[in-house]
């Protein structure tokens, strides 16, 4: 489905990504690890077009996506390739838009809907994250963080896009309100067959939506695989290390190098 | 503060003089008629005999940049051309009057500095009433421009109480002062309301810093709190206005000067704007303008100094 | 609860804050003791209260707050110090460490500045010795070049190691009791477990006690020795690290573990709760957690339930899962 | 997936739950007077009770009297009737100003943070060197160019007031930009002017009235500054700024009405116009204390 090869994005002097490459199958789900600073969330952009790579290719169901932003028709056969959920809730959405009008504008730019028909098939994308009409009726403001993000996950996937990005996408939202986002995401997987991207620093996540995992650290890929593997025998040094430090019953904090140079 | 942001400011400092120069030339081909007309002063019917030599003297028939670079470098030398409406040179005009115009903006700016600053940091460190009280003034004192107060002064203090000289700017250092008080007090007022009012919020937005909460939470004396972390961090923001704020007493001494009849460059300029002579506009304009960026742009390099991050953000 | 008498007592905290009309309660009940030398977490989501808890430790809160109920250090109320002695209390007693080093530490002043300040503004303790006791400190928490780094700017430093200044400028202090309130929430997972490391060996060294603010439980039973949980300003359940995962007796310490996503986890569901945490100003009558307890009944919404005990610890719930748990053994 | 009926209460934070701003009682008296001004730049001459420019010879430098409830002028003028009748001349002058300076400004700004890169440069840079002209020099040069008359000084004024339009919108924009929002829709498929006229400038659009209900308070100083040192509205134009001047020698024996009640109106308009504008400026996201 999604296939990227020797991805590179380099700002001045600094190399942000260096030769990034995978193949993601159609319903699949990938997730991408890594700390401040690894590159992964320019990956993403760039992926889904927010970022001009300095070289290499992506392609979508076999199909180039080529520099620059098309224009109309091509611009929206380009959005029904990958669509992207960001990490802050309170900014993805425009403040002065209900929460409806937000899915409905998206809907409109890709089907001909109109009067009940589009209100119907905007309920149904509502109805699948889990927003109710109240909810709907309101105005960003009124909602907290999770609803938000459900929300933008309705719109994106009014797009009915091949592949859906989620650029830590969870990483703002409480446990008990990030517990019920990767439940929904695992559920819309399961019902829509969208492949997923799934960028995020924390490990704990990985195991409950992605079947596939790539570790980044500064710019490069350190090792992937699939999950279960890479998270119980980690082959890299750099894996093993950020699978240590995560907290779990029966967990001490260790010190195990020197400070970075910065 | 970097050498880079150095160089940027004086890059723009020049370019903007070479094309504040080129504007206040070309503003003179704009005009509607003969430029040779409207400098011998627009309204006479003038022998076409000395139109001739006009143009002659004033390269008015020589290319646009040929012209331009004959009048810009005659000013980077001091000389000024000639005023045929004030039959002197305009660099003699402008020489007997800049002492006046730079004690009047000098004054003004000690105000704006000393009042401004005062009144803002005291609003904010009190508060309250106090605080309540100072920002209701100085907002009110905003919207009384120049010219208003002008009136307002001359009405009060040398009508009403005859306590100061109302015209002309004295002579000796105590004739000066008592002759400039009223018009620099005028200038002044509105810009010590601005100044008090951007000191206050900036004092106050740093007395709201997290920086400050550690040092309070560290048990730091107050006083060492105000001193070392709220106003040496508002400093720069405080300075940058402030500087704003002398600049903009630069662009509006000519409504002083009108007001109280000093024979300054401002009342100069103004004189001649209303006699049409633009070789005295133009001069008077062009040096009105150098001032002015180039109190910005010390300004810029001092509140770099002062807060590093303001360089280290780069661009403005 | 240990047996010594504690270092930090607070009993029926109750914080209110202004609003734009009147006033409004944040914090609601917070029952918490702390010995000499020991280490509590304090967790919750947001709008939970347990930031605003520990400020008011420090009498840090926004001007205007009103604080009820008892807070007492080495059993002195802190509420009621004067000025000279809060100041003598926050500089040589109670020390804290903040979320954001970056905001927390003056950008315009050097590092070495923002370090001696303390010793010497707060104490009086002269240059050349503050100088030397904050070098010693920077040594241990793992930042050799001491010299280099007193000269930068904070803008020059890495989270990771502004928050290493943060806690050493702590230290420095000599302090009874390290506030940390969320000290590695804005850092990467391995430099969180460098700093939650140098944090707890200095404790050891110095017999320091801490109270620990987290969102994070497994963080919390990992580095301190009893778990505090609160929810919607209130403290809902209190164990020791230990016996959290098998002894948590409050549904929403229980939701809380079951909606924790782990490494070690296989592809299942959470187990999530429904609804979203409410803040302290918006809890409903009766039990805060009712409208999103599962096990809820028609006493949880009308009766407030207090910290009573079950199990290994208190909990403030009608029907606790030990209880329960107990009756079906017997 | 379940989703619990949560209490809908505005978005859960750490704050204390602040009801809807509303503007405050200072606000709402300054949005007063500023209609009241309004009202008489359109109804002014219908409500004067003598025409503007009647001179009257023998009532010179009159006070206030049931005839003329202000006094008259130097030339007998009925001072009430000139204030009156003037507030059309003293303020769509300002607003000219304004209007030309936002609009010019706020597309300026649009193109520069949309755009970016040498766009983006060349506009902050020409506005940089803008900048260093102050506004009242423009306007007499302008003057001096094209001869007095409101006409120059307006256009002068509205360049002159462009760099601080554009500063402050570009840099809401840039901000507003970069929201992921805007992002999302541009990988939705919206097209640019979708996403500028539906979106952009929507929100951006508190700010801009802000913007120009402080700078309509400048220009009206500027503007009246001109005409009180002679570059602006000529005599016998009923025109403020003109008034303060035609009235200022009057001060020296003794008849500072026309001068003062001129001045009045000016600076009573103006705080006004600052009130409404920092009271609306509380009210934008982020809108200080």
């Amino acid at each position: 489905m999604l296939e990227v090869r020797n991805l590179r994005k380099t700002f001045g002097d600094f190399v942000a990504v260096d030769d990034v490459a995978f193949r993601l199958e159609v319903g699949g789900s990938l997730a991408v690890v890594g700390e401040s600073g690894s590159g992964k969330t320019t990956t993403a952009r760039m992926i889904a077009g927010l970022e001009q790579p300095t070289a290499g290719s992506i392609a979508v169901a076999g199909k180039e996506r080529g520099p620059g932003r098309p224009r109309g028709a091509g611009r929206r056969a380009r959005a029904r390739e990958i669509q992207m959920v960001f990490q802050d809730p309170y900014s993805s959405l425009d403040r002065r838009q209900r929460v409806r009008d937000a899915v409905a504008e998206a809907v409109r730019l890709h089907r001909p809907l109109r009067g009940p028909a589009l209100a119907a098939r905007v309920d149904e994308l509502l109805d699948l994250v889990g927003v109710d009409e109240r909810q709907a009726g309101s105005l960003p403001r009124a909602l907290s963080g999770g609803q938000r993000q459900r929300v933008a996950i309705a719109r994106a996937l009014a797009a009915e896009p091949q592949v859906l990005i989620l650029d830590e996408a969870v990483a703002a939202l409480d446990v008990s309100i990030q517990a019920q986002i990767l439940n929904l995401l695992a559920h819309i997987r399961t019902t829509t067959g969208t492949t997923l991207l799934f960028i995020t620093h924390d490990l704990g996540v990985v195991p409950h939506i992605c079947d596939e995992v790539l570790v980044m650290r500064s710019g490069q890929v350190v090792e992937s695989g699939p999950v279960p593997s890479v998270l119980r025998e980690p082959q890299h040094d750099y894996t093993r290390r950020l699978v240590a430090s995560v907290p779990k019953p029966g967990w001490k904090p260790r010190r195990r190098a020197q400070p970075p140079a910065a | 503060m970097t050498a880079s942001f150095l160089a940027t400011r004086l890059t723009m400092l020049v370019v903007t003089v070479l094309v504040a120069s080129l504007g206040i030339y070309g503003a003179f081909m704009l005009a509607p008629g003969d430029p040779a007309t409207l400098l011998v002063g627009g309204a006479r019917k003038p022998d076409p005999a000395v139109l001739d030599r006009i143009r002659a003297e004033y390269h008015l028939d020589d290319p646009f940049f040929a012209g331009w670079w004959h009048w810009f470098s005659g000013c980077l030398h001091g000389d000024f051309g000639r005023s045929l409406v004030y039959r002197d040179s305009v660099g003699h005009l402008i020489g007997e009057r800049a002492g006046d115009t730079f004690a009047l903006v000098a004054y003004a700016a000690v105000l704006v500095l000393v009042l401004g600053t005062a009144i803002g940091t005291v609003a904010a460190l009190r508060g309250g009433r106090t605080e309540a009280l100072l920002t209701a003034a100085t907002s009110g004192v905003m919207a009384v421009p120049t010219f208003i107060m002008s009136v307002l002064l001359i009405w009060v203090f040398a009508v009403e109480l005859p306590w100061f000289p109302v015209y002309g700017s004295g002579t000796g250092f105590g004739g000066t002062l008592s002759h400039l008080t009223l018009p620099a007090v005028a200038l002044a007022v509105s810009w010590v309301g601005y100044v008090a009012q951007v000191t206050r919020t900036s004092v106050r937005t740093e007395l709201r810093g997290e920086h400050v909460e550690t040092a309070r939470s560290r048990g730091v004396p107050e006083s060492v709190v105000i001193r070392r972390h709220v106003l040496r961090n508002a400093s720069g923001p405080i300075f940058a206005v402030s500087g704003v704020g002398i600049a903009g007493l630069i662009a509006t001494t000519a409504v002083a000067e009108q007001a109280f009849g000093i024979g300054g460059l401002g009342a100069l300029m103004i004189d001649a704007a209303l006699k049409q002579d633009l070789a005295v506009v133009q001069a008077v304009s062009l040096l009105f303008v150098v001032l002015f960026v180039a109190v910005n742009t010390v300004v810029d390099l001092v509140s770099a100094a002062l807060d590093p991050r303001t360089a280290q953000g780069g661009s403005r | 609860m240990s047996a010594a008498a504690p270092l930090l007592d607070i009993r029926g905290l109750r914080i209110d804050l202004p609003t734009g009309a009147g006033s409004a309660t944040a914090v609601h009940r917070v029952d918490l003791a702390l010995a000499a030398g020991e280490a509590a977490a304090l967790v919750g989501e947001s709008g939970s209260g347990k930031s605003l808890t520990a400020r008011s430790v420090l009498r840090l809160l926004p001007p205007g707050a009103e604080v009820h109920g008892e807070l007492r250090f080495a059993g002195e109320s802190v509420p009621g110090m004067s000025r000279t002695r809060l100041r003598e209390f926050r500089a040589g007693e109670v020390a804290m460490v903040f979320q954001d080093p970056r905001a927390h530490i003056n950008p315009a002043r050097s590092v070495g500045d923002f370090l001696v300040e303390g010793l010497t503004a707060a104490r009086g303790v002269p240059v050349r010795e503050a100088r030397r006791r904050v070098e010693a400190v920077l040594q241990e928490v793992g930042i050799p070049d001491a010299e280099r780094r007193m000269r930068q700017r904070p803008g020059e430093l890495s989270g990771g190691l502004l928050q290493r200044v943060m806690i050493a400028a702590a230290l420095a202090a000599e302090p009874k009791l390290l506030l940390a309130d969320e000290p590695t929430t804005a850092l990467d997972v391995t430099t969180q477990e460098e700093v939650m490391a140098i944090v707890t060996e200095a404790r050891e060294a110095r017999g320091l006690a801490m109270l620990f603010i987290t969102h994070d439980l497994e963080l919390a039973a990992a580095v301190c020795d009893r778990v505090v949980v609160m929810y919607a300003g209130s403290t809902v359940e209190e164990l020791p690290s230990g016996a959290l995962h098998h002894g948590a007796a409050h549904p929403y310490t229980r939701a809380l573990l079951a909606s924790r996503p782990s490494v070690g986890d296989t592809a299942s569901g959470l187990r999530a709760i429904a609804g979203r945490p409410l803040s302290g100003f918006e809890v409903p009558a009766g039990c805060s957690f009712a409208p999103r307890c599962p096990r809820a009944r028609d006493a949880c919404r009308t009766d407030t339930p207090l910290l009573r005990a079950a199990g290994t610890g208190t909990s403030a719930c009608h029907y606790p899962h030990i209880t329960e748990e107990a009756e079906q053994r017997a | 997936m379940s989703t619990a009926p949560a209490p809908v209460l505005p978005s859960a934070g750490r704050t204390p739950p602040v009801r809807r701003r509303r503007l405050d009682t200072a606000t709402l008296a300054a949005a007063a007077v500023v209609g009241v001004f309004v009202l008489l730049a359109l109804f002014g001459p219908l409500l004067a009770p003598h025409d503007p420019n009647a001179v009257d010879p023998l009532g010179v430098n009159a006070g206030s009297s049931a005839g003329h409830l202000l006094g008259t002028d130097d030339t007998g003028r009925d001072i009430l009737s000139r204030i009156l009748c003037g507030a059309r001349a003293s303020m769509a002058a300002p607003a000219l100003v304004v209007l030309v300076s936002t609009a010019a400004g706020t597309a300026l700004a649009l193109c520069a943070a949309w755009f970016g890169g040498w766009t983006d440069r060349l506009v902050s840079g020409a506005l940089d060197v803008v900048f260093g002209f102050p506004g009242l020099i423009m306007a007499v040069l302008a003057a001096a160019v094209f001869g007095p008359g409101l006409a120059a000084p307006v256009i002068a004024l509205s360049i002159a007031y462009l760099p601080l339009v554009t500063r402050v919108v570009r840099a809401a924009a840039l901000k507003e930009r970069s929201l992921p929002y805007v992002s999302a829709l541009g990988l939705l498929g919206a097209s640019t002017p979708r996403i500028w006229l539906r979106h952009l400038l929507p929100n951006l659009a508190p700010l801009i009235l802000v913007q120009a209900t402080i700078g309509f308070g400048y220009a009206l100083l500027d503007v009246a500054a001109v005409s009180f040192i002679g570059l602006g509205s000529q005599p016998p134009a009923p025109e403020w700024g003109l008034m303060v001047s035609n009235g200022a020698p009057g001060i020296l024996t003794g008849q500072p009405q026309q001068s003062l009640y001129a001045g009045l109106m000016i600076v009573v308009l103006v705080i006004a116009v600052n009130l409404l504008g920092s009271g609306l400026s509380r009210r934008l996201p982020g809108g200080a204390a």
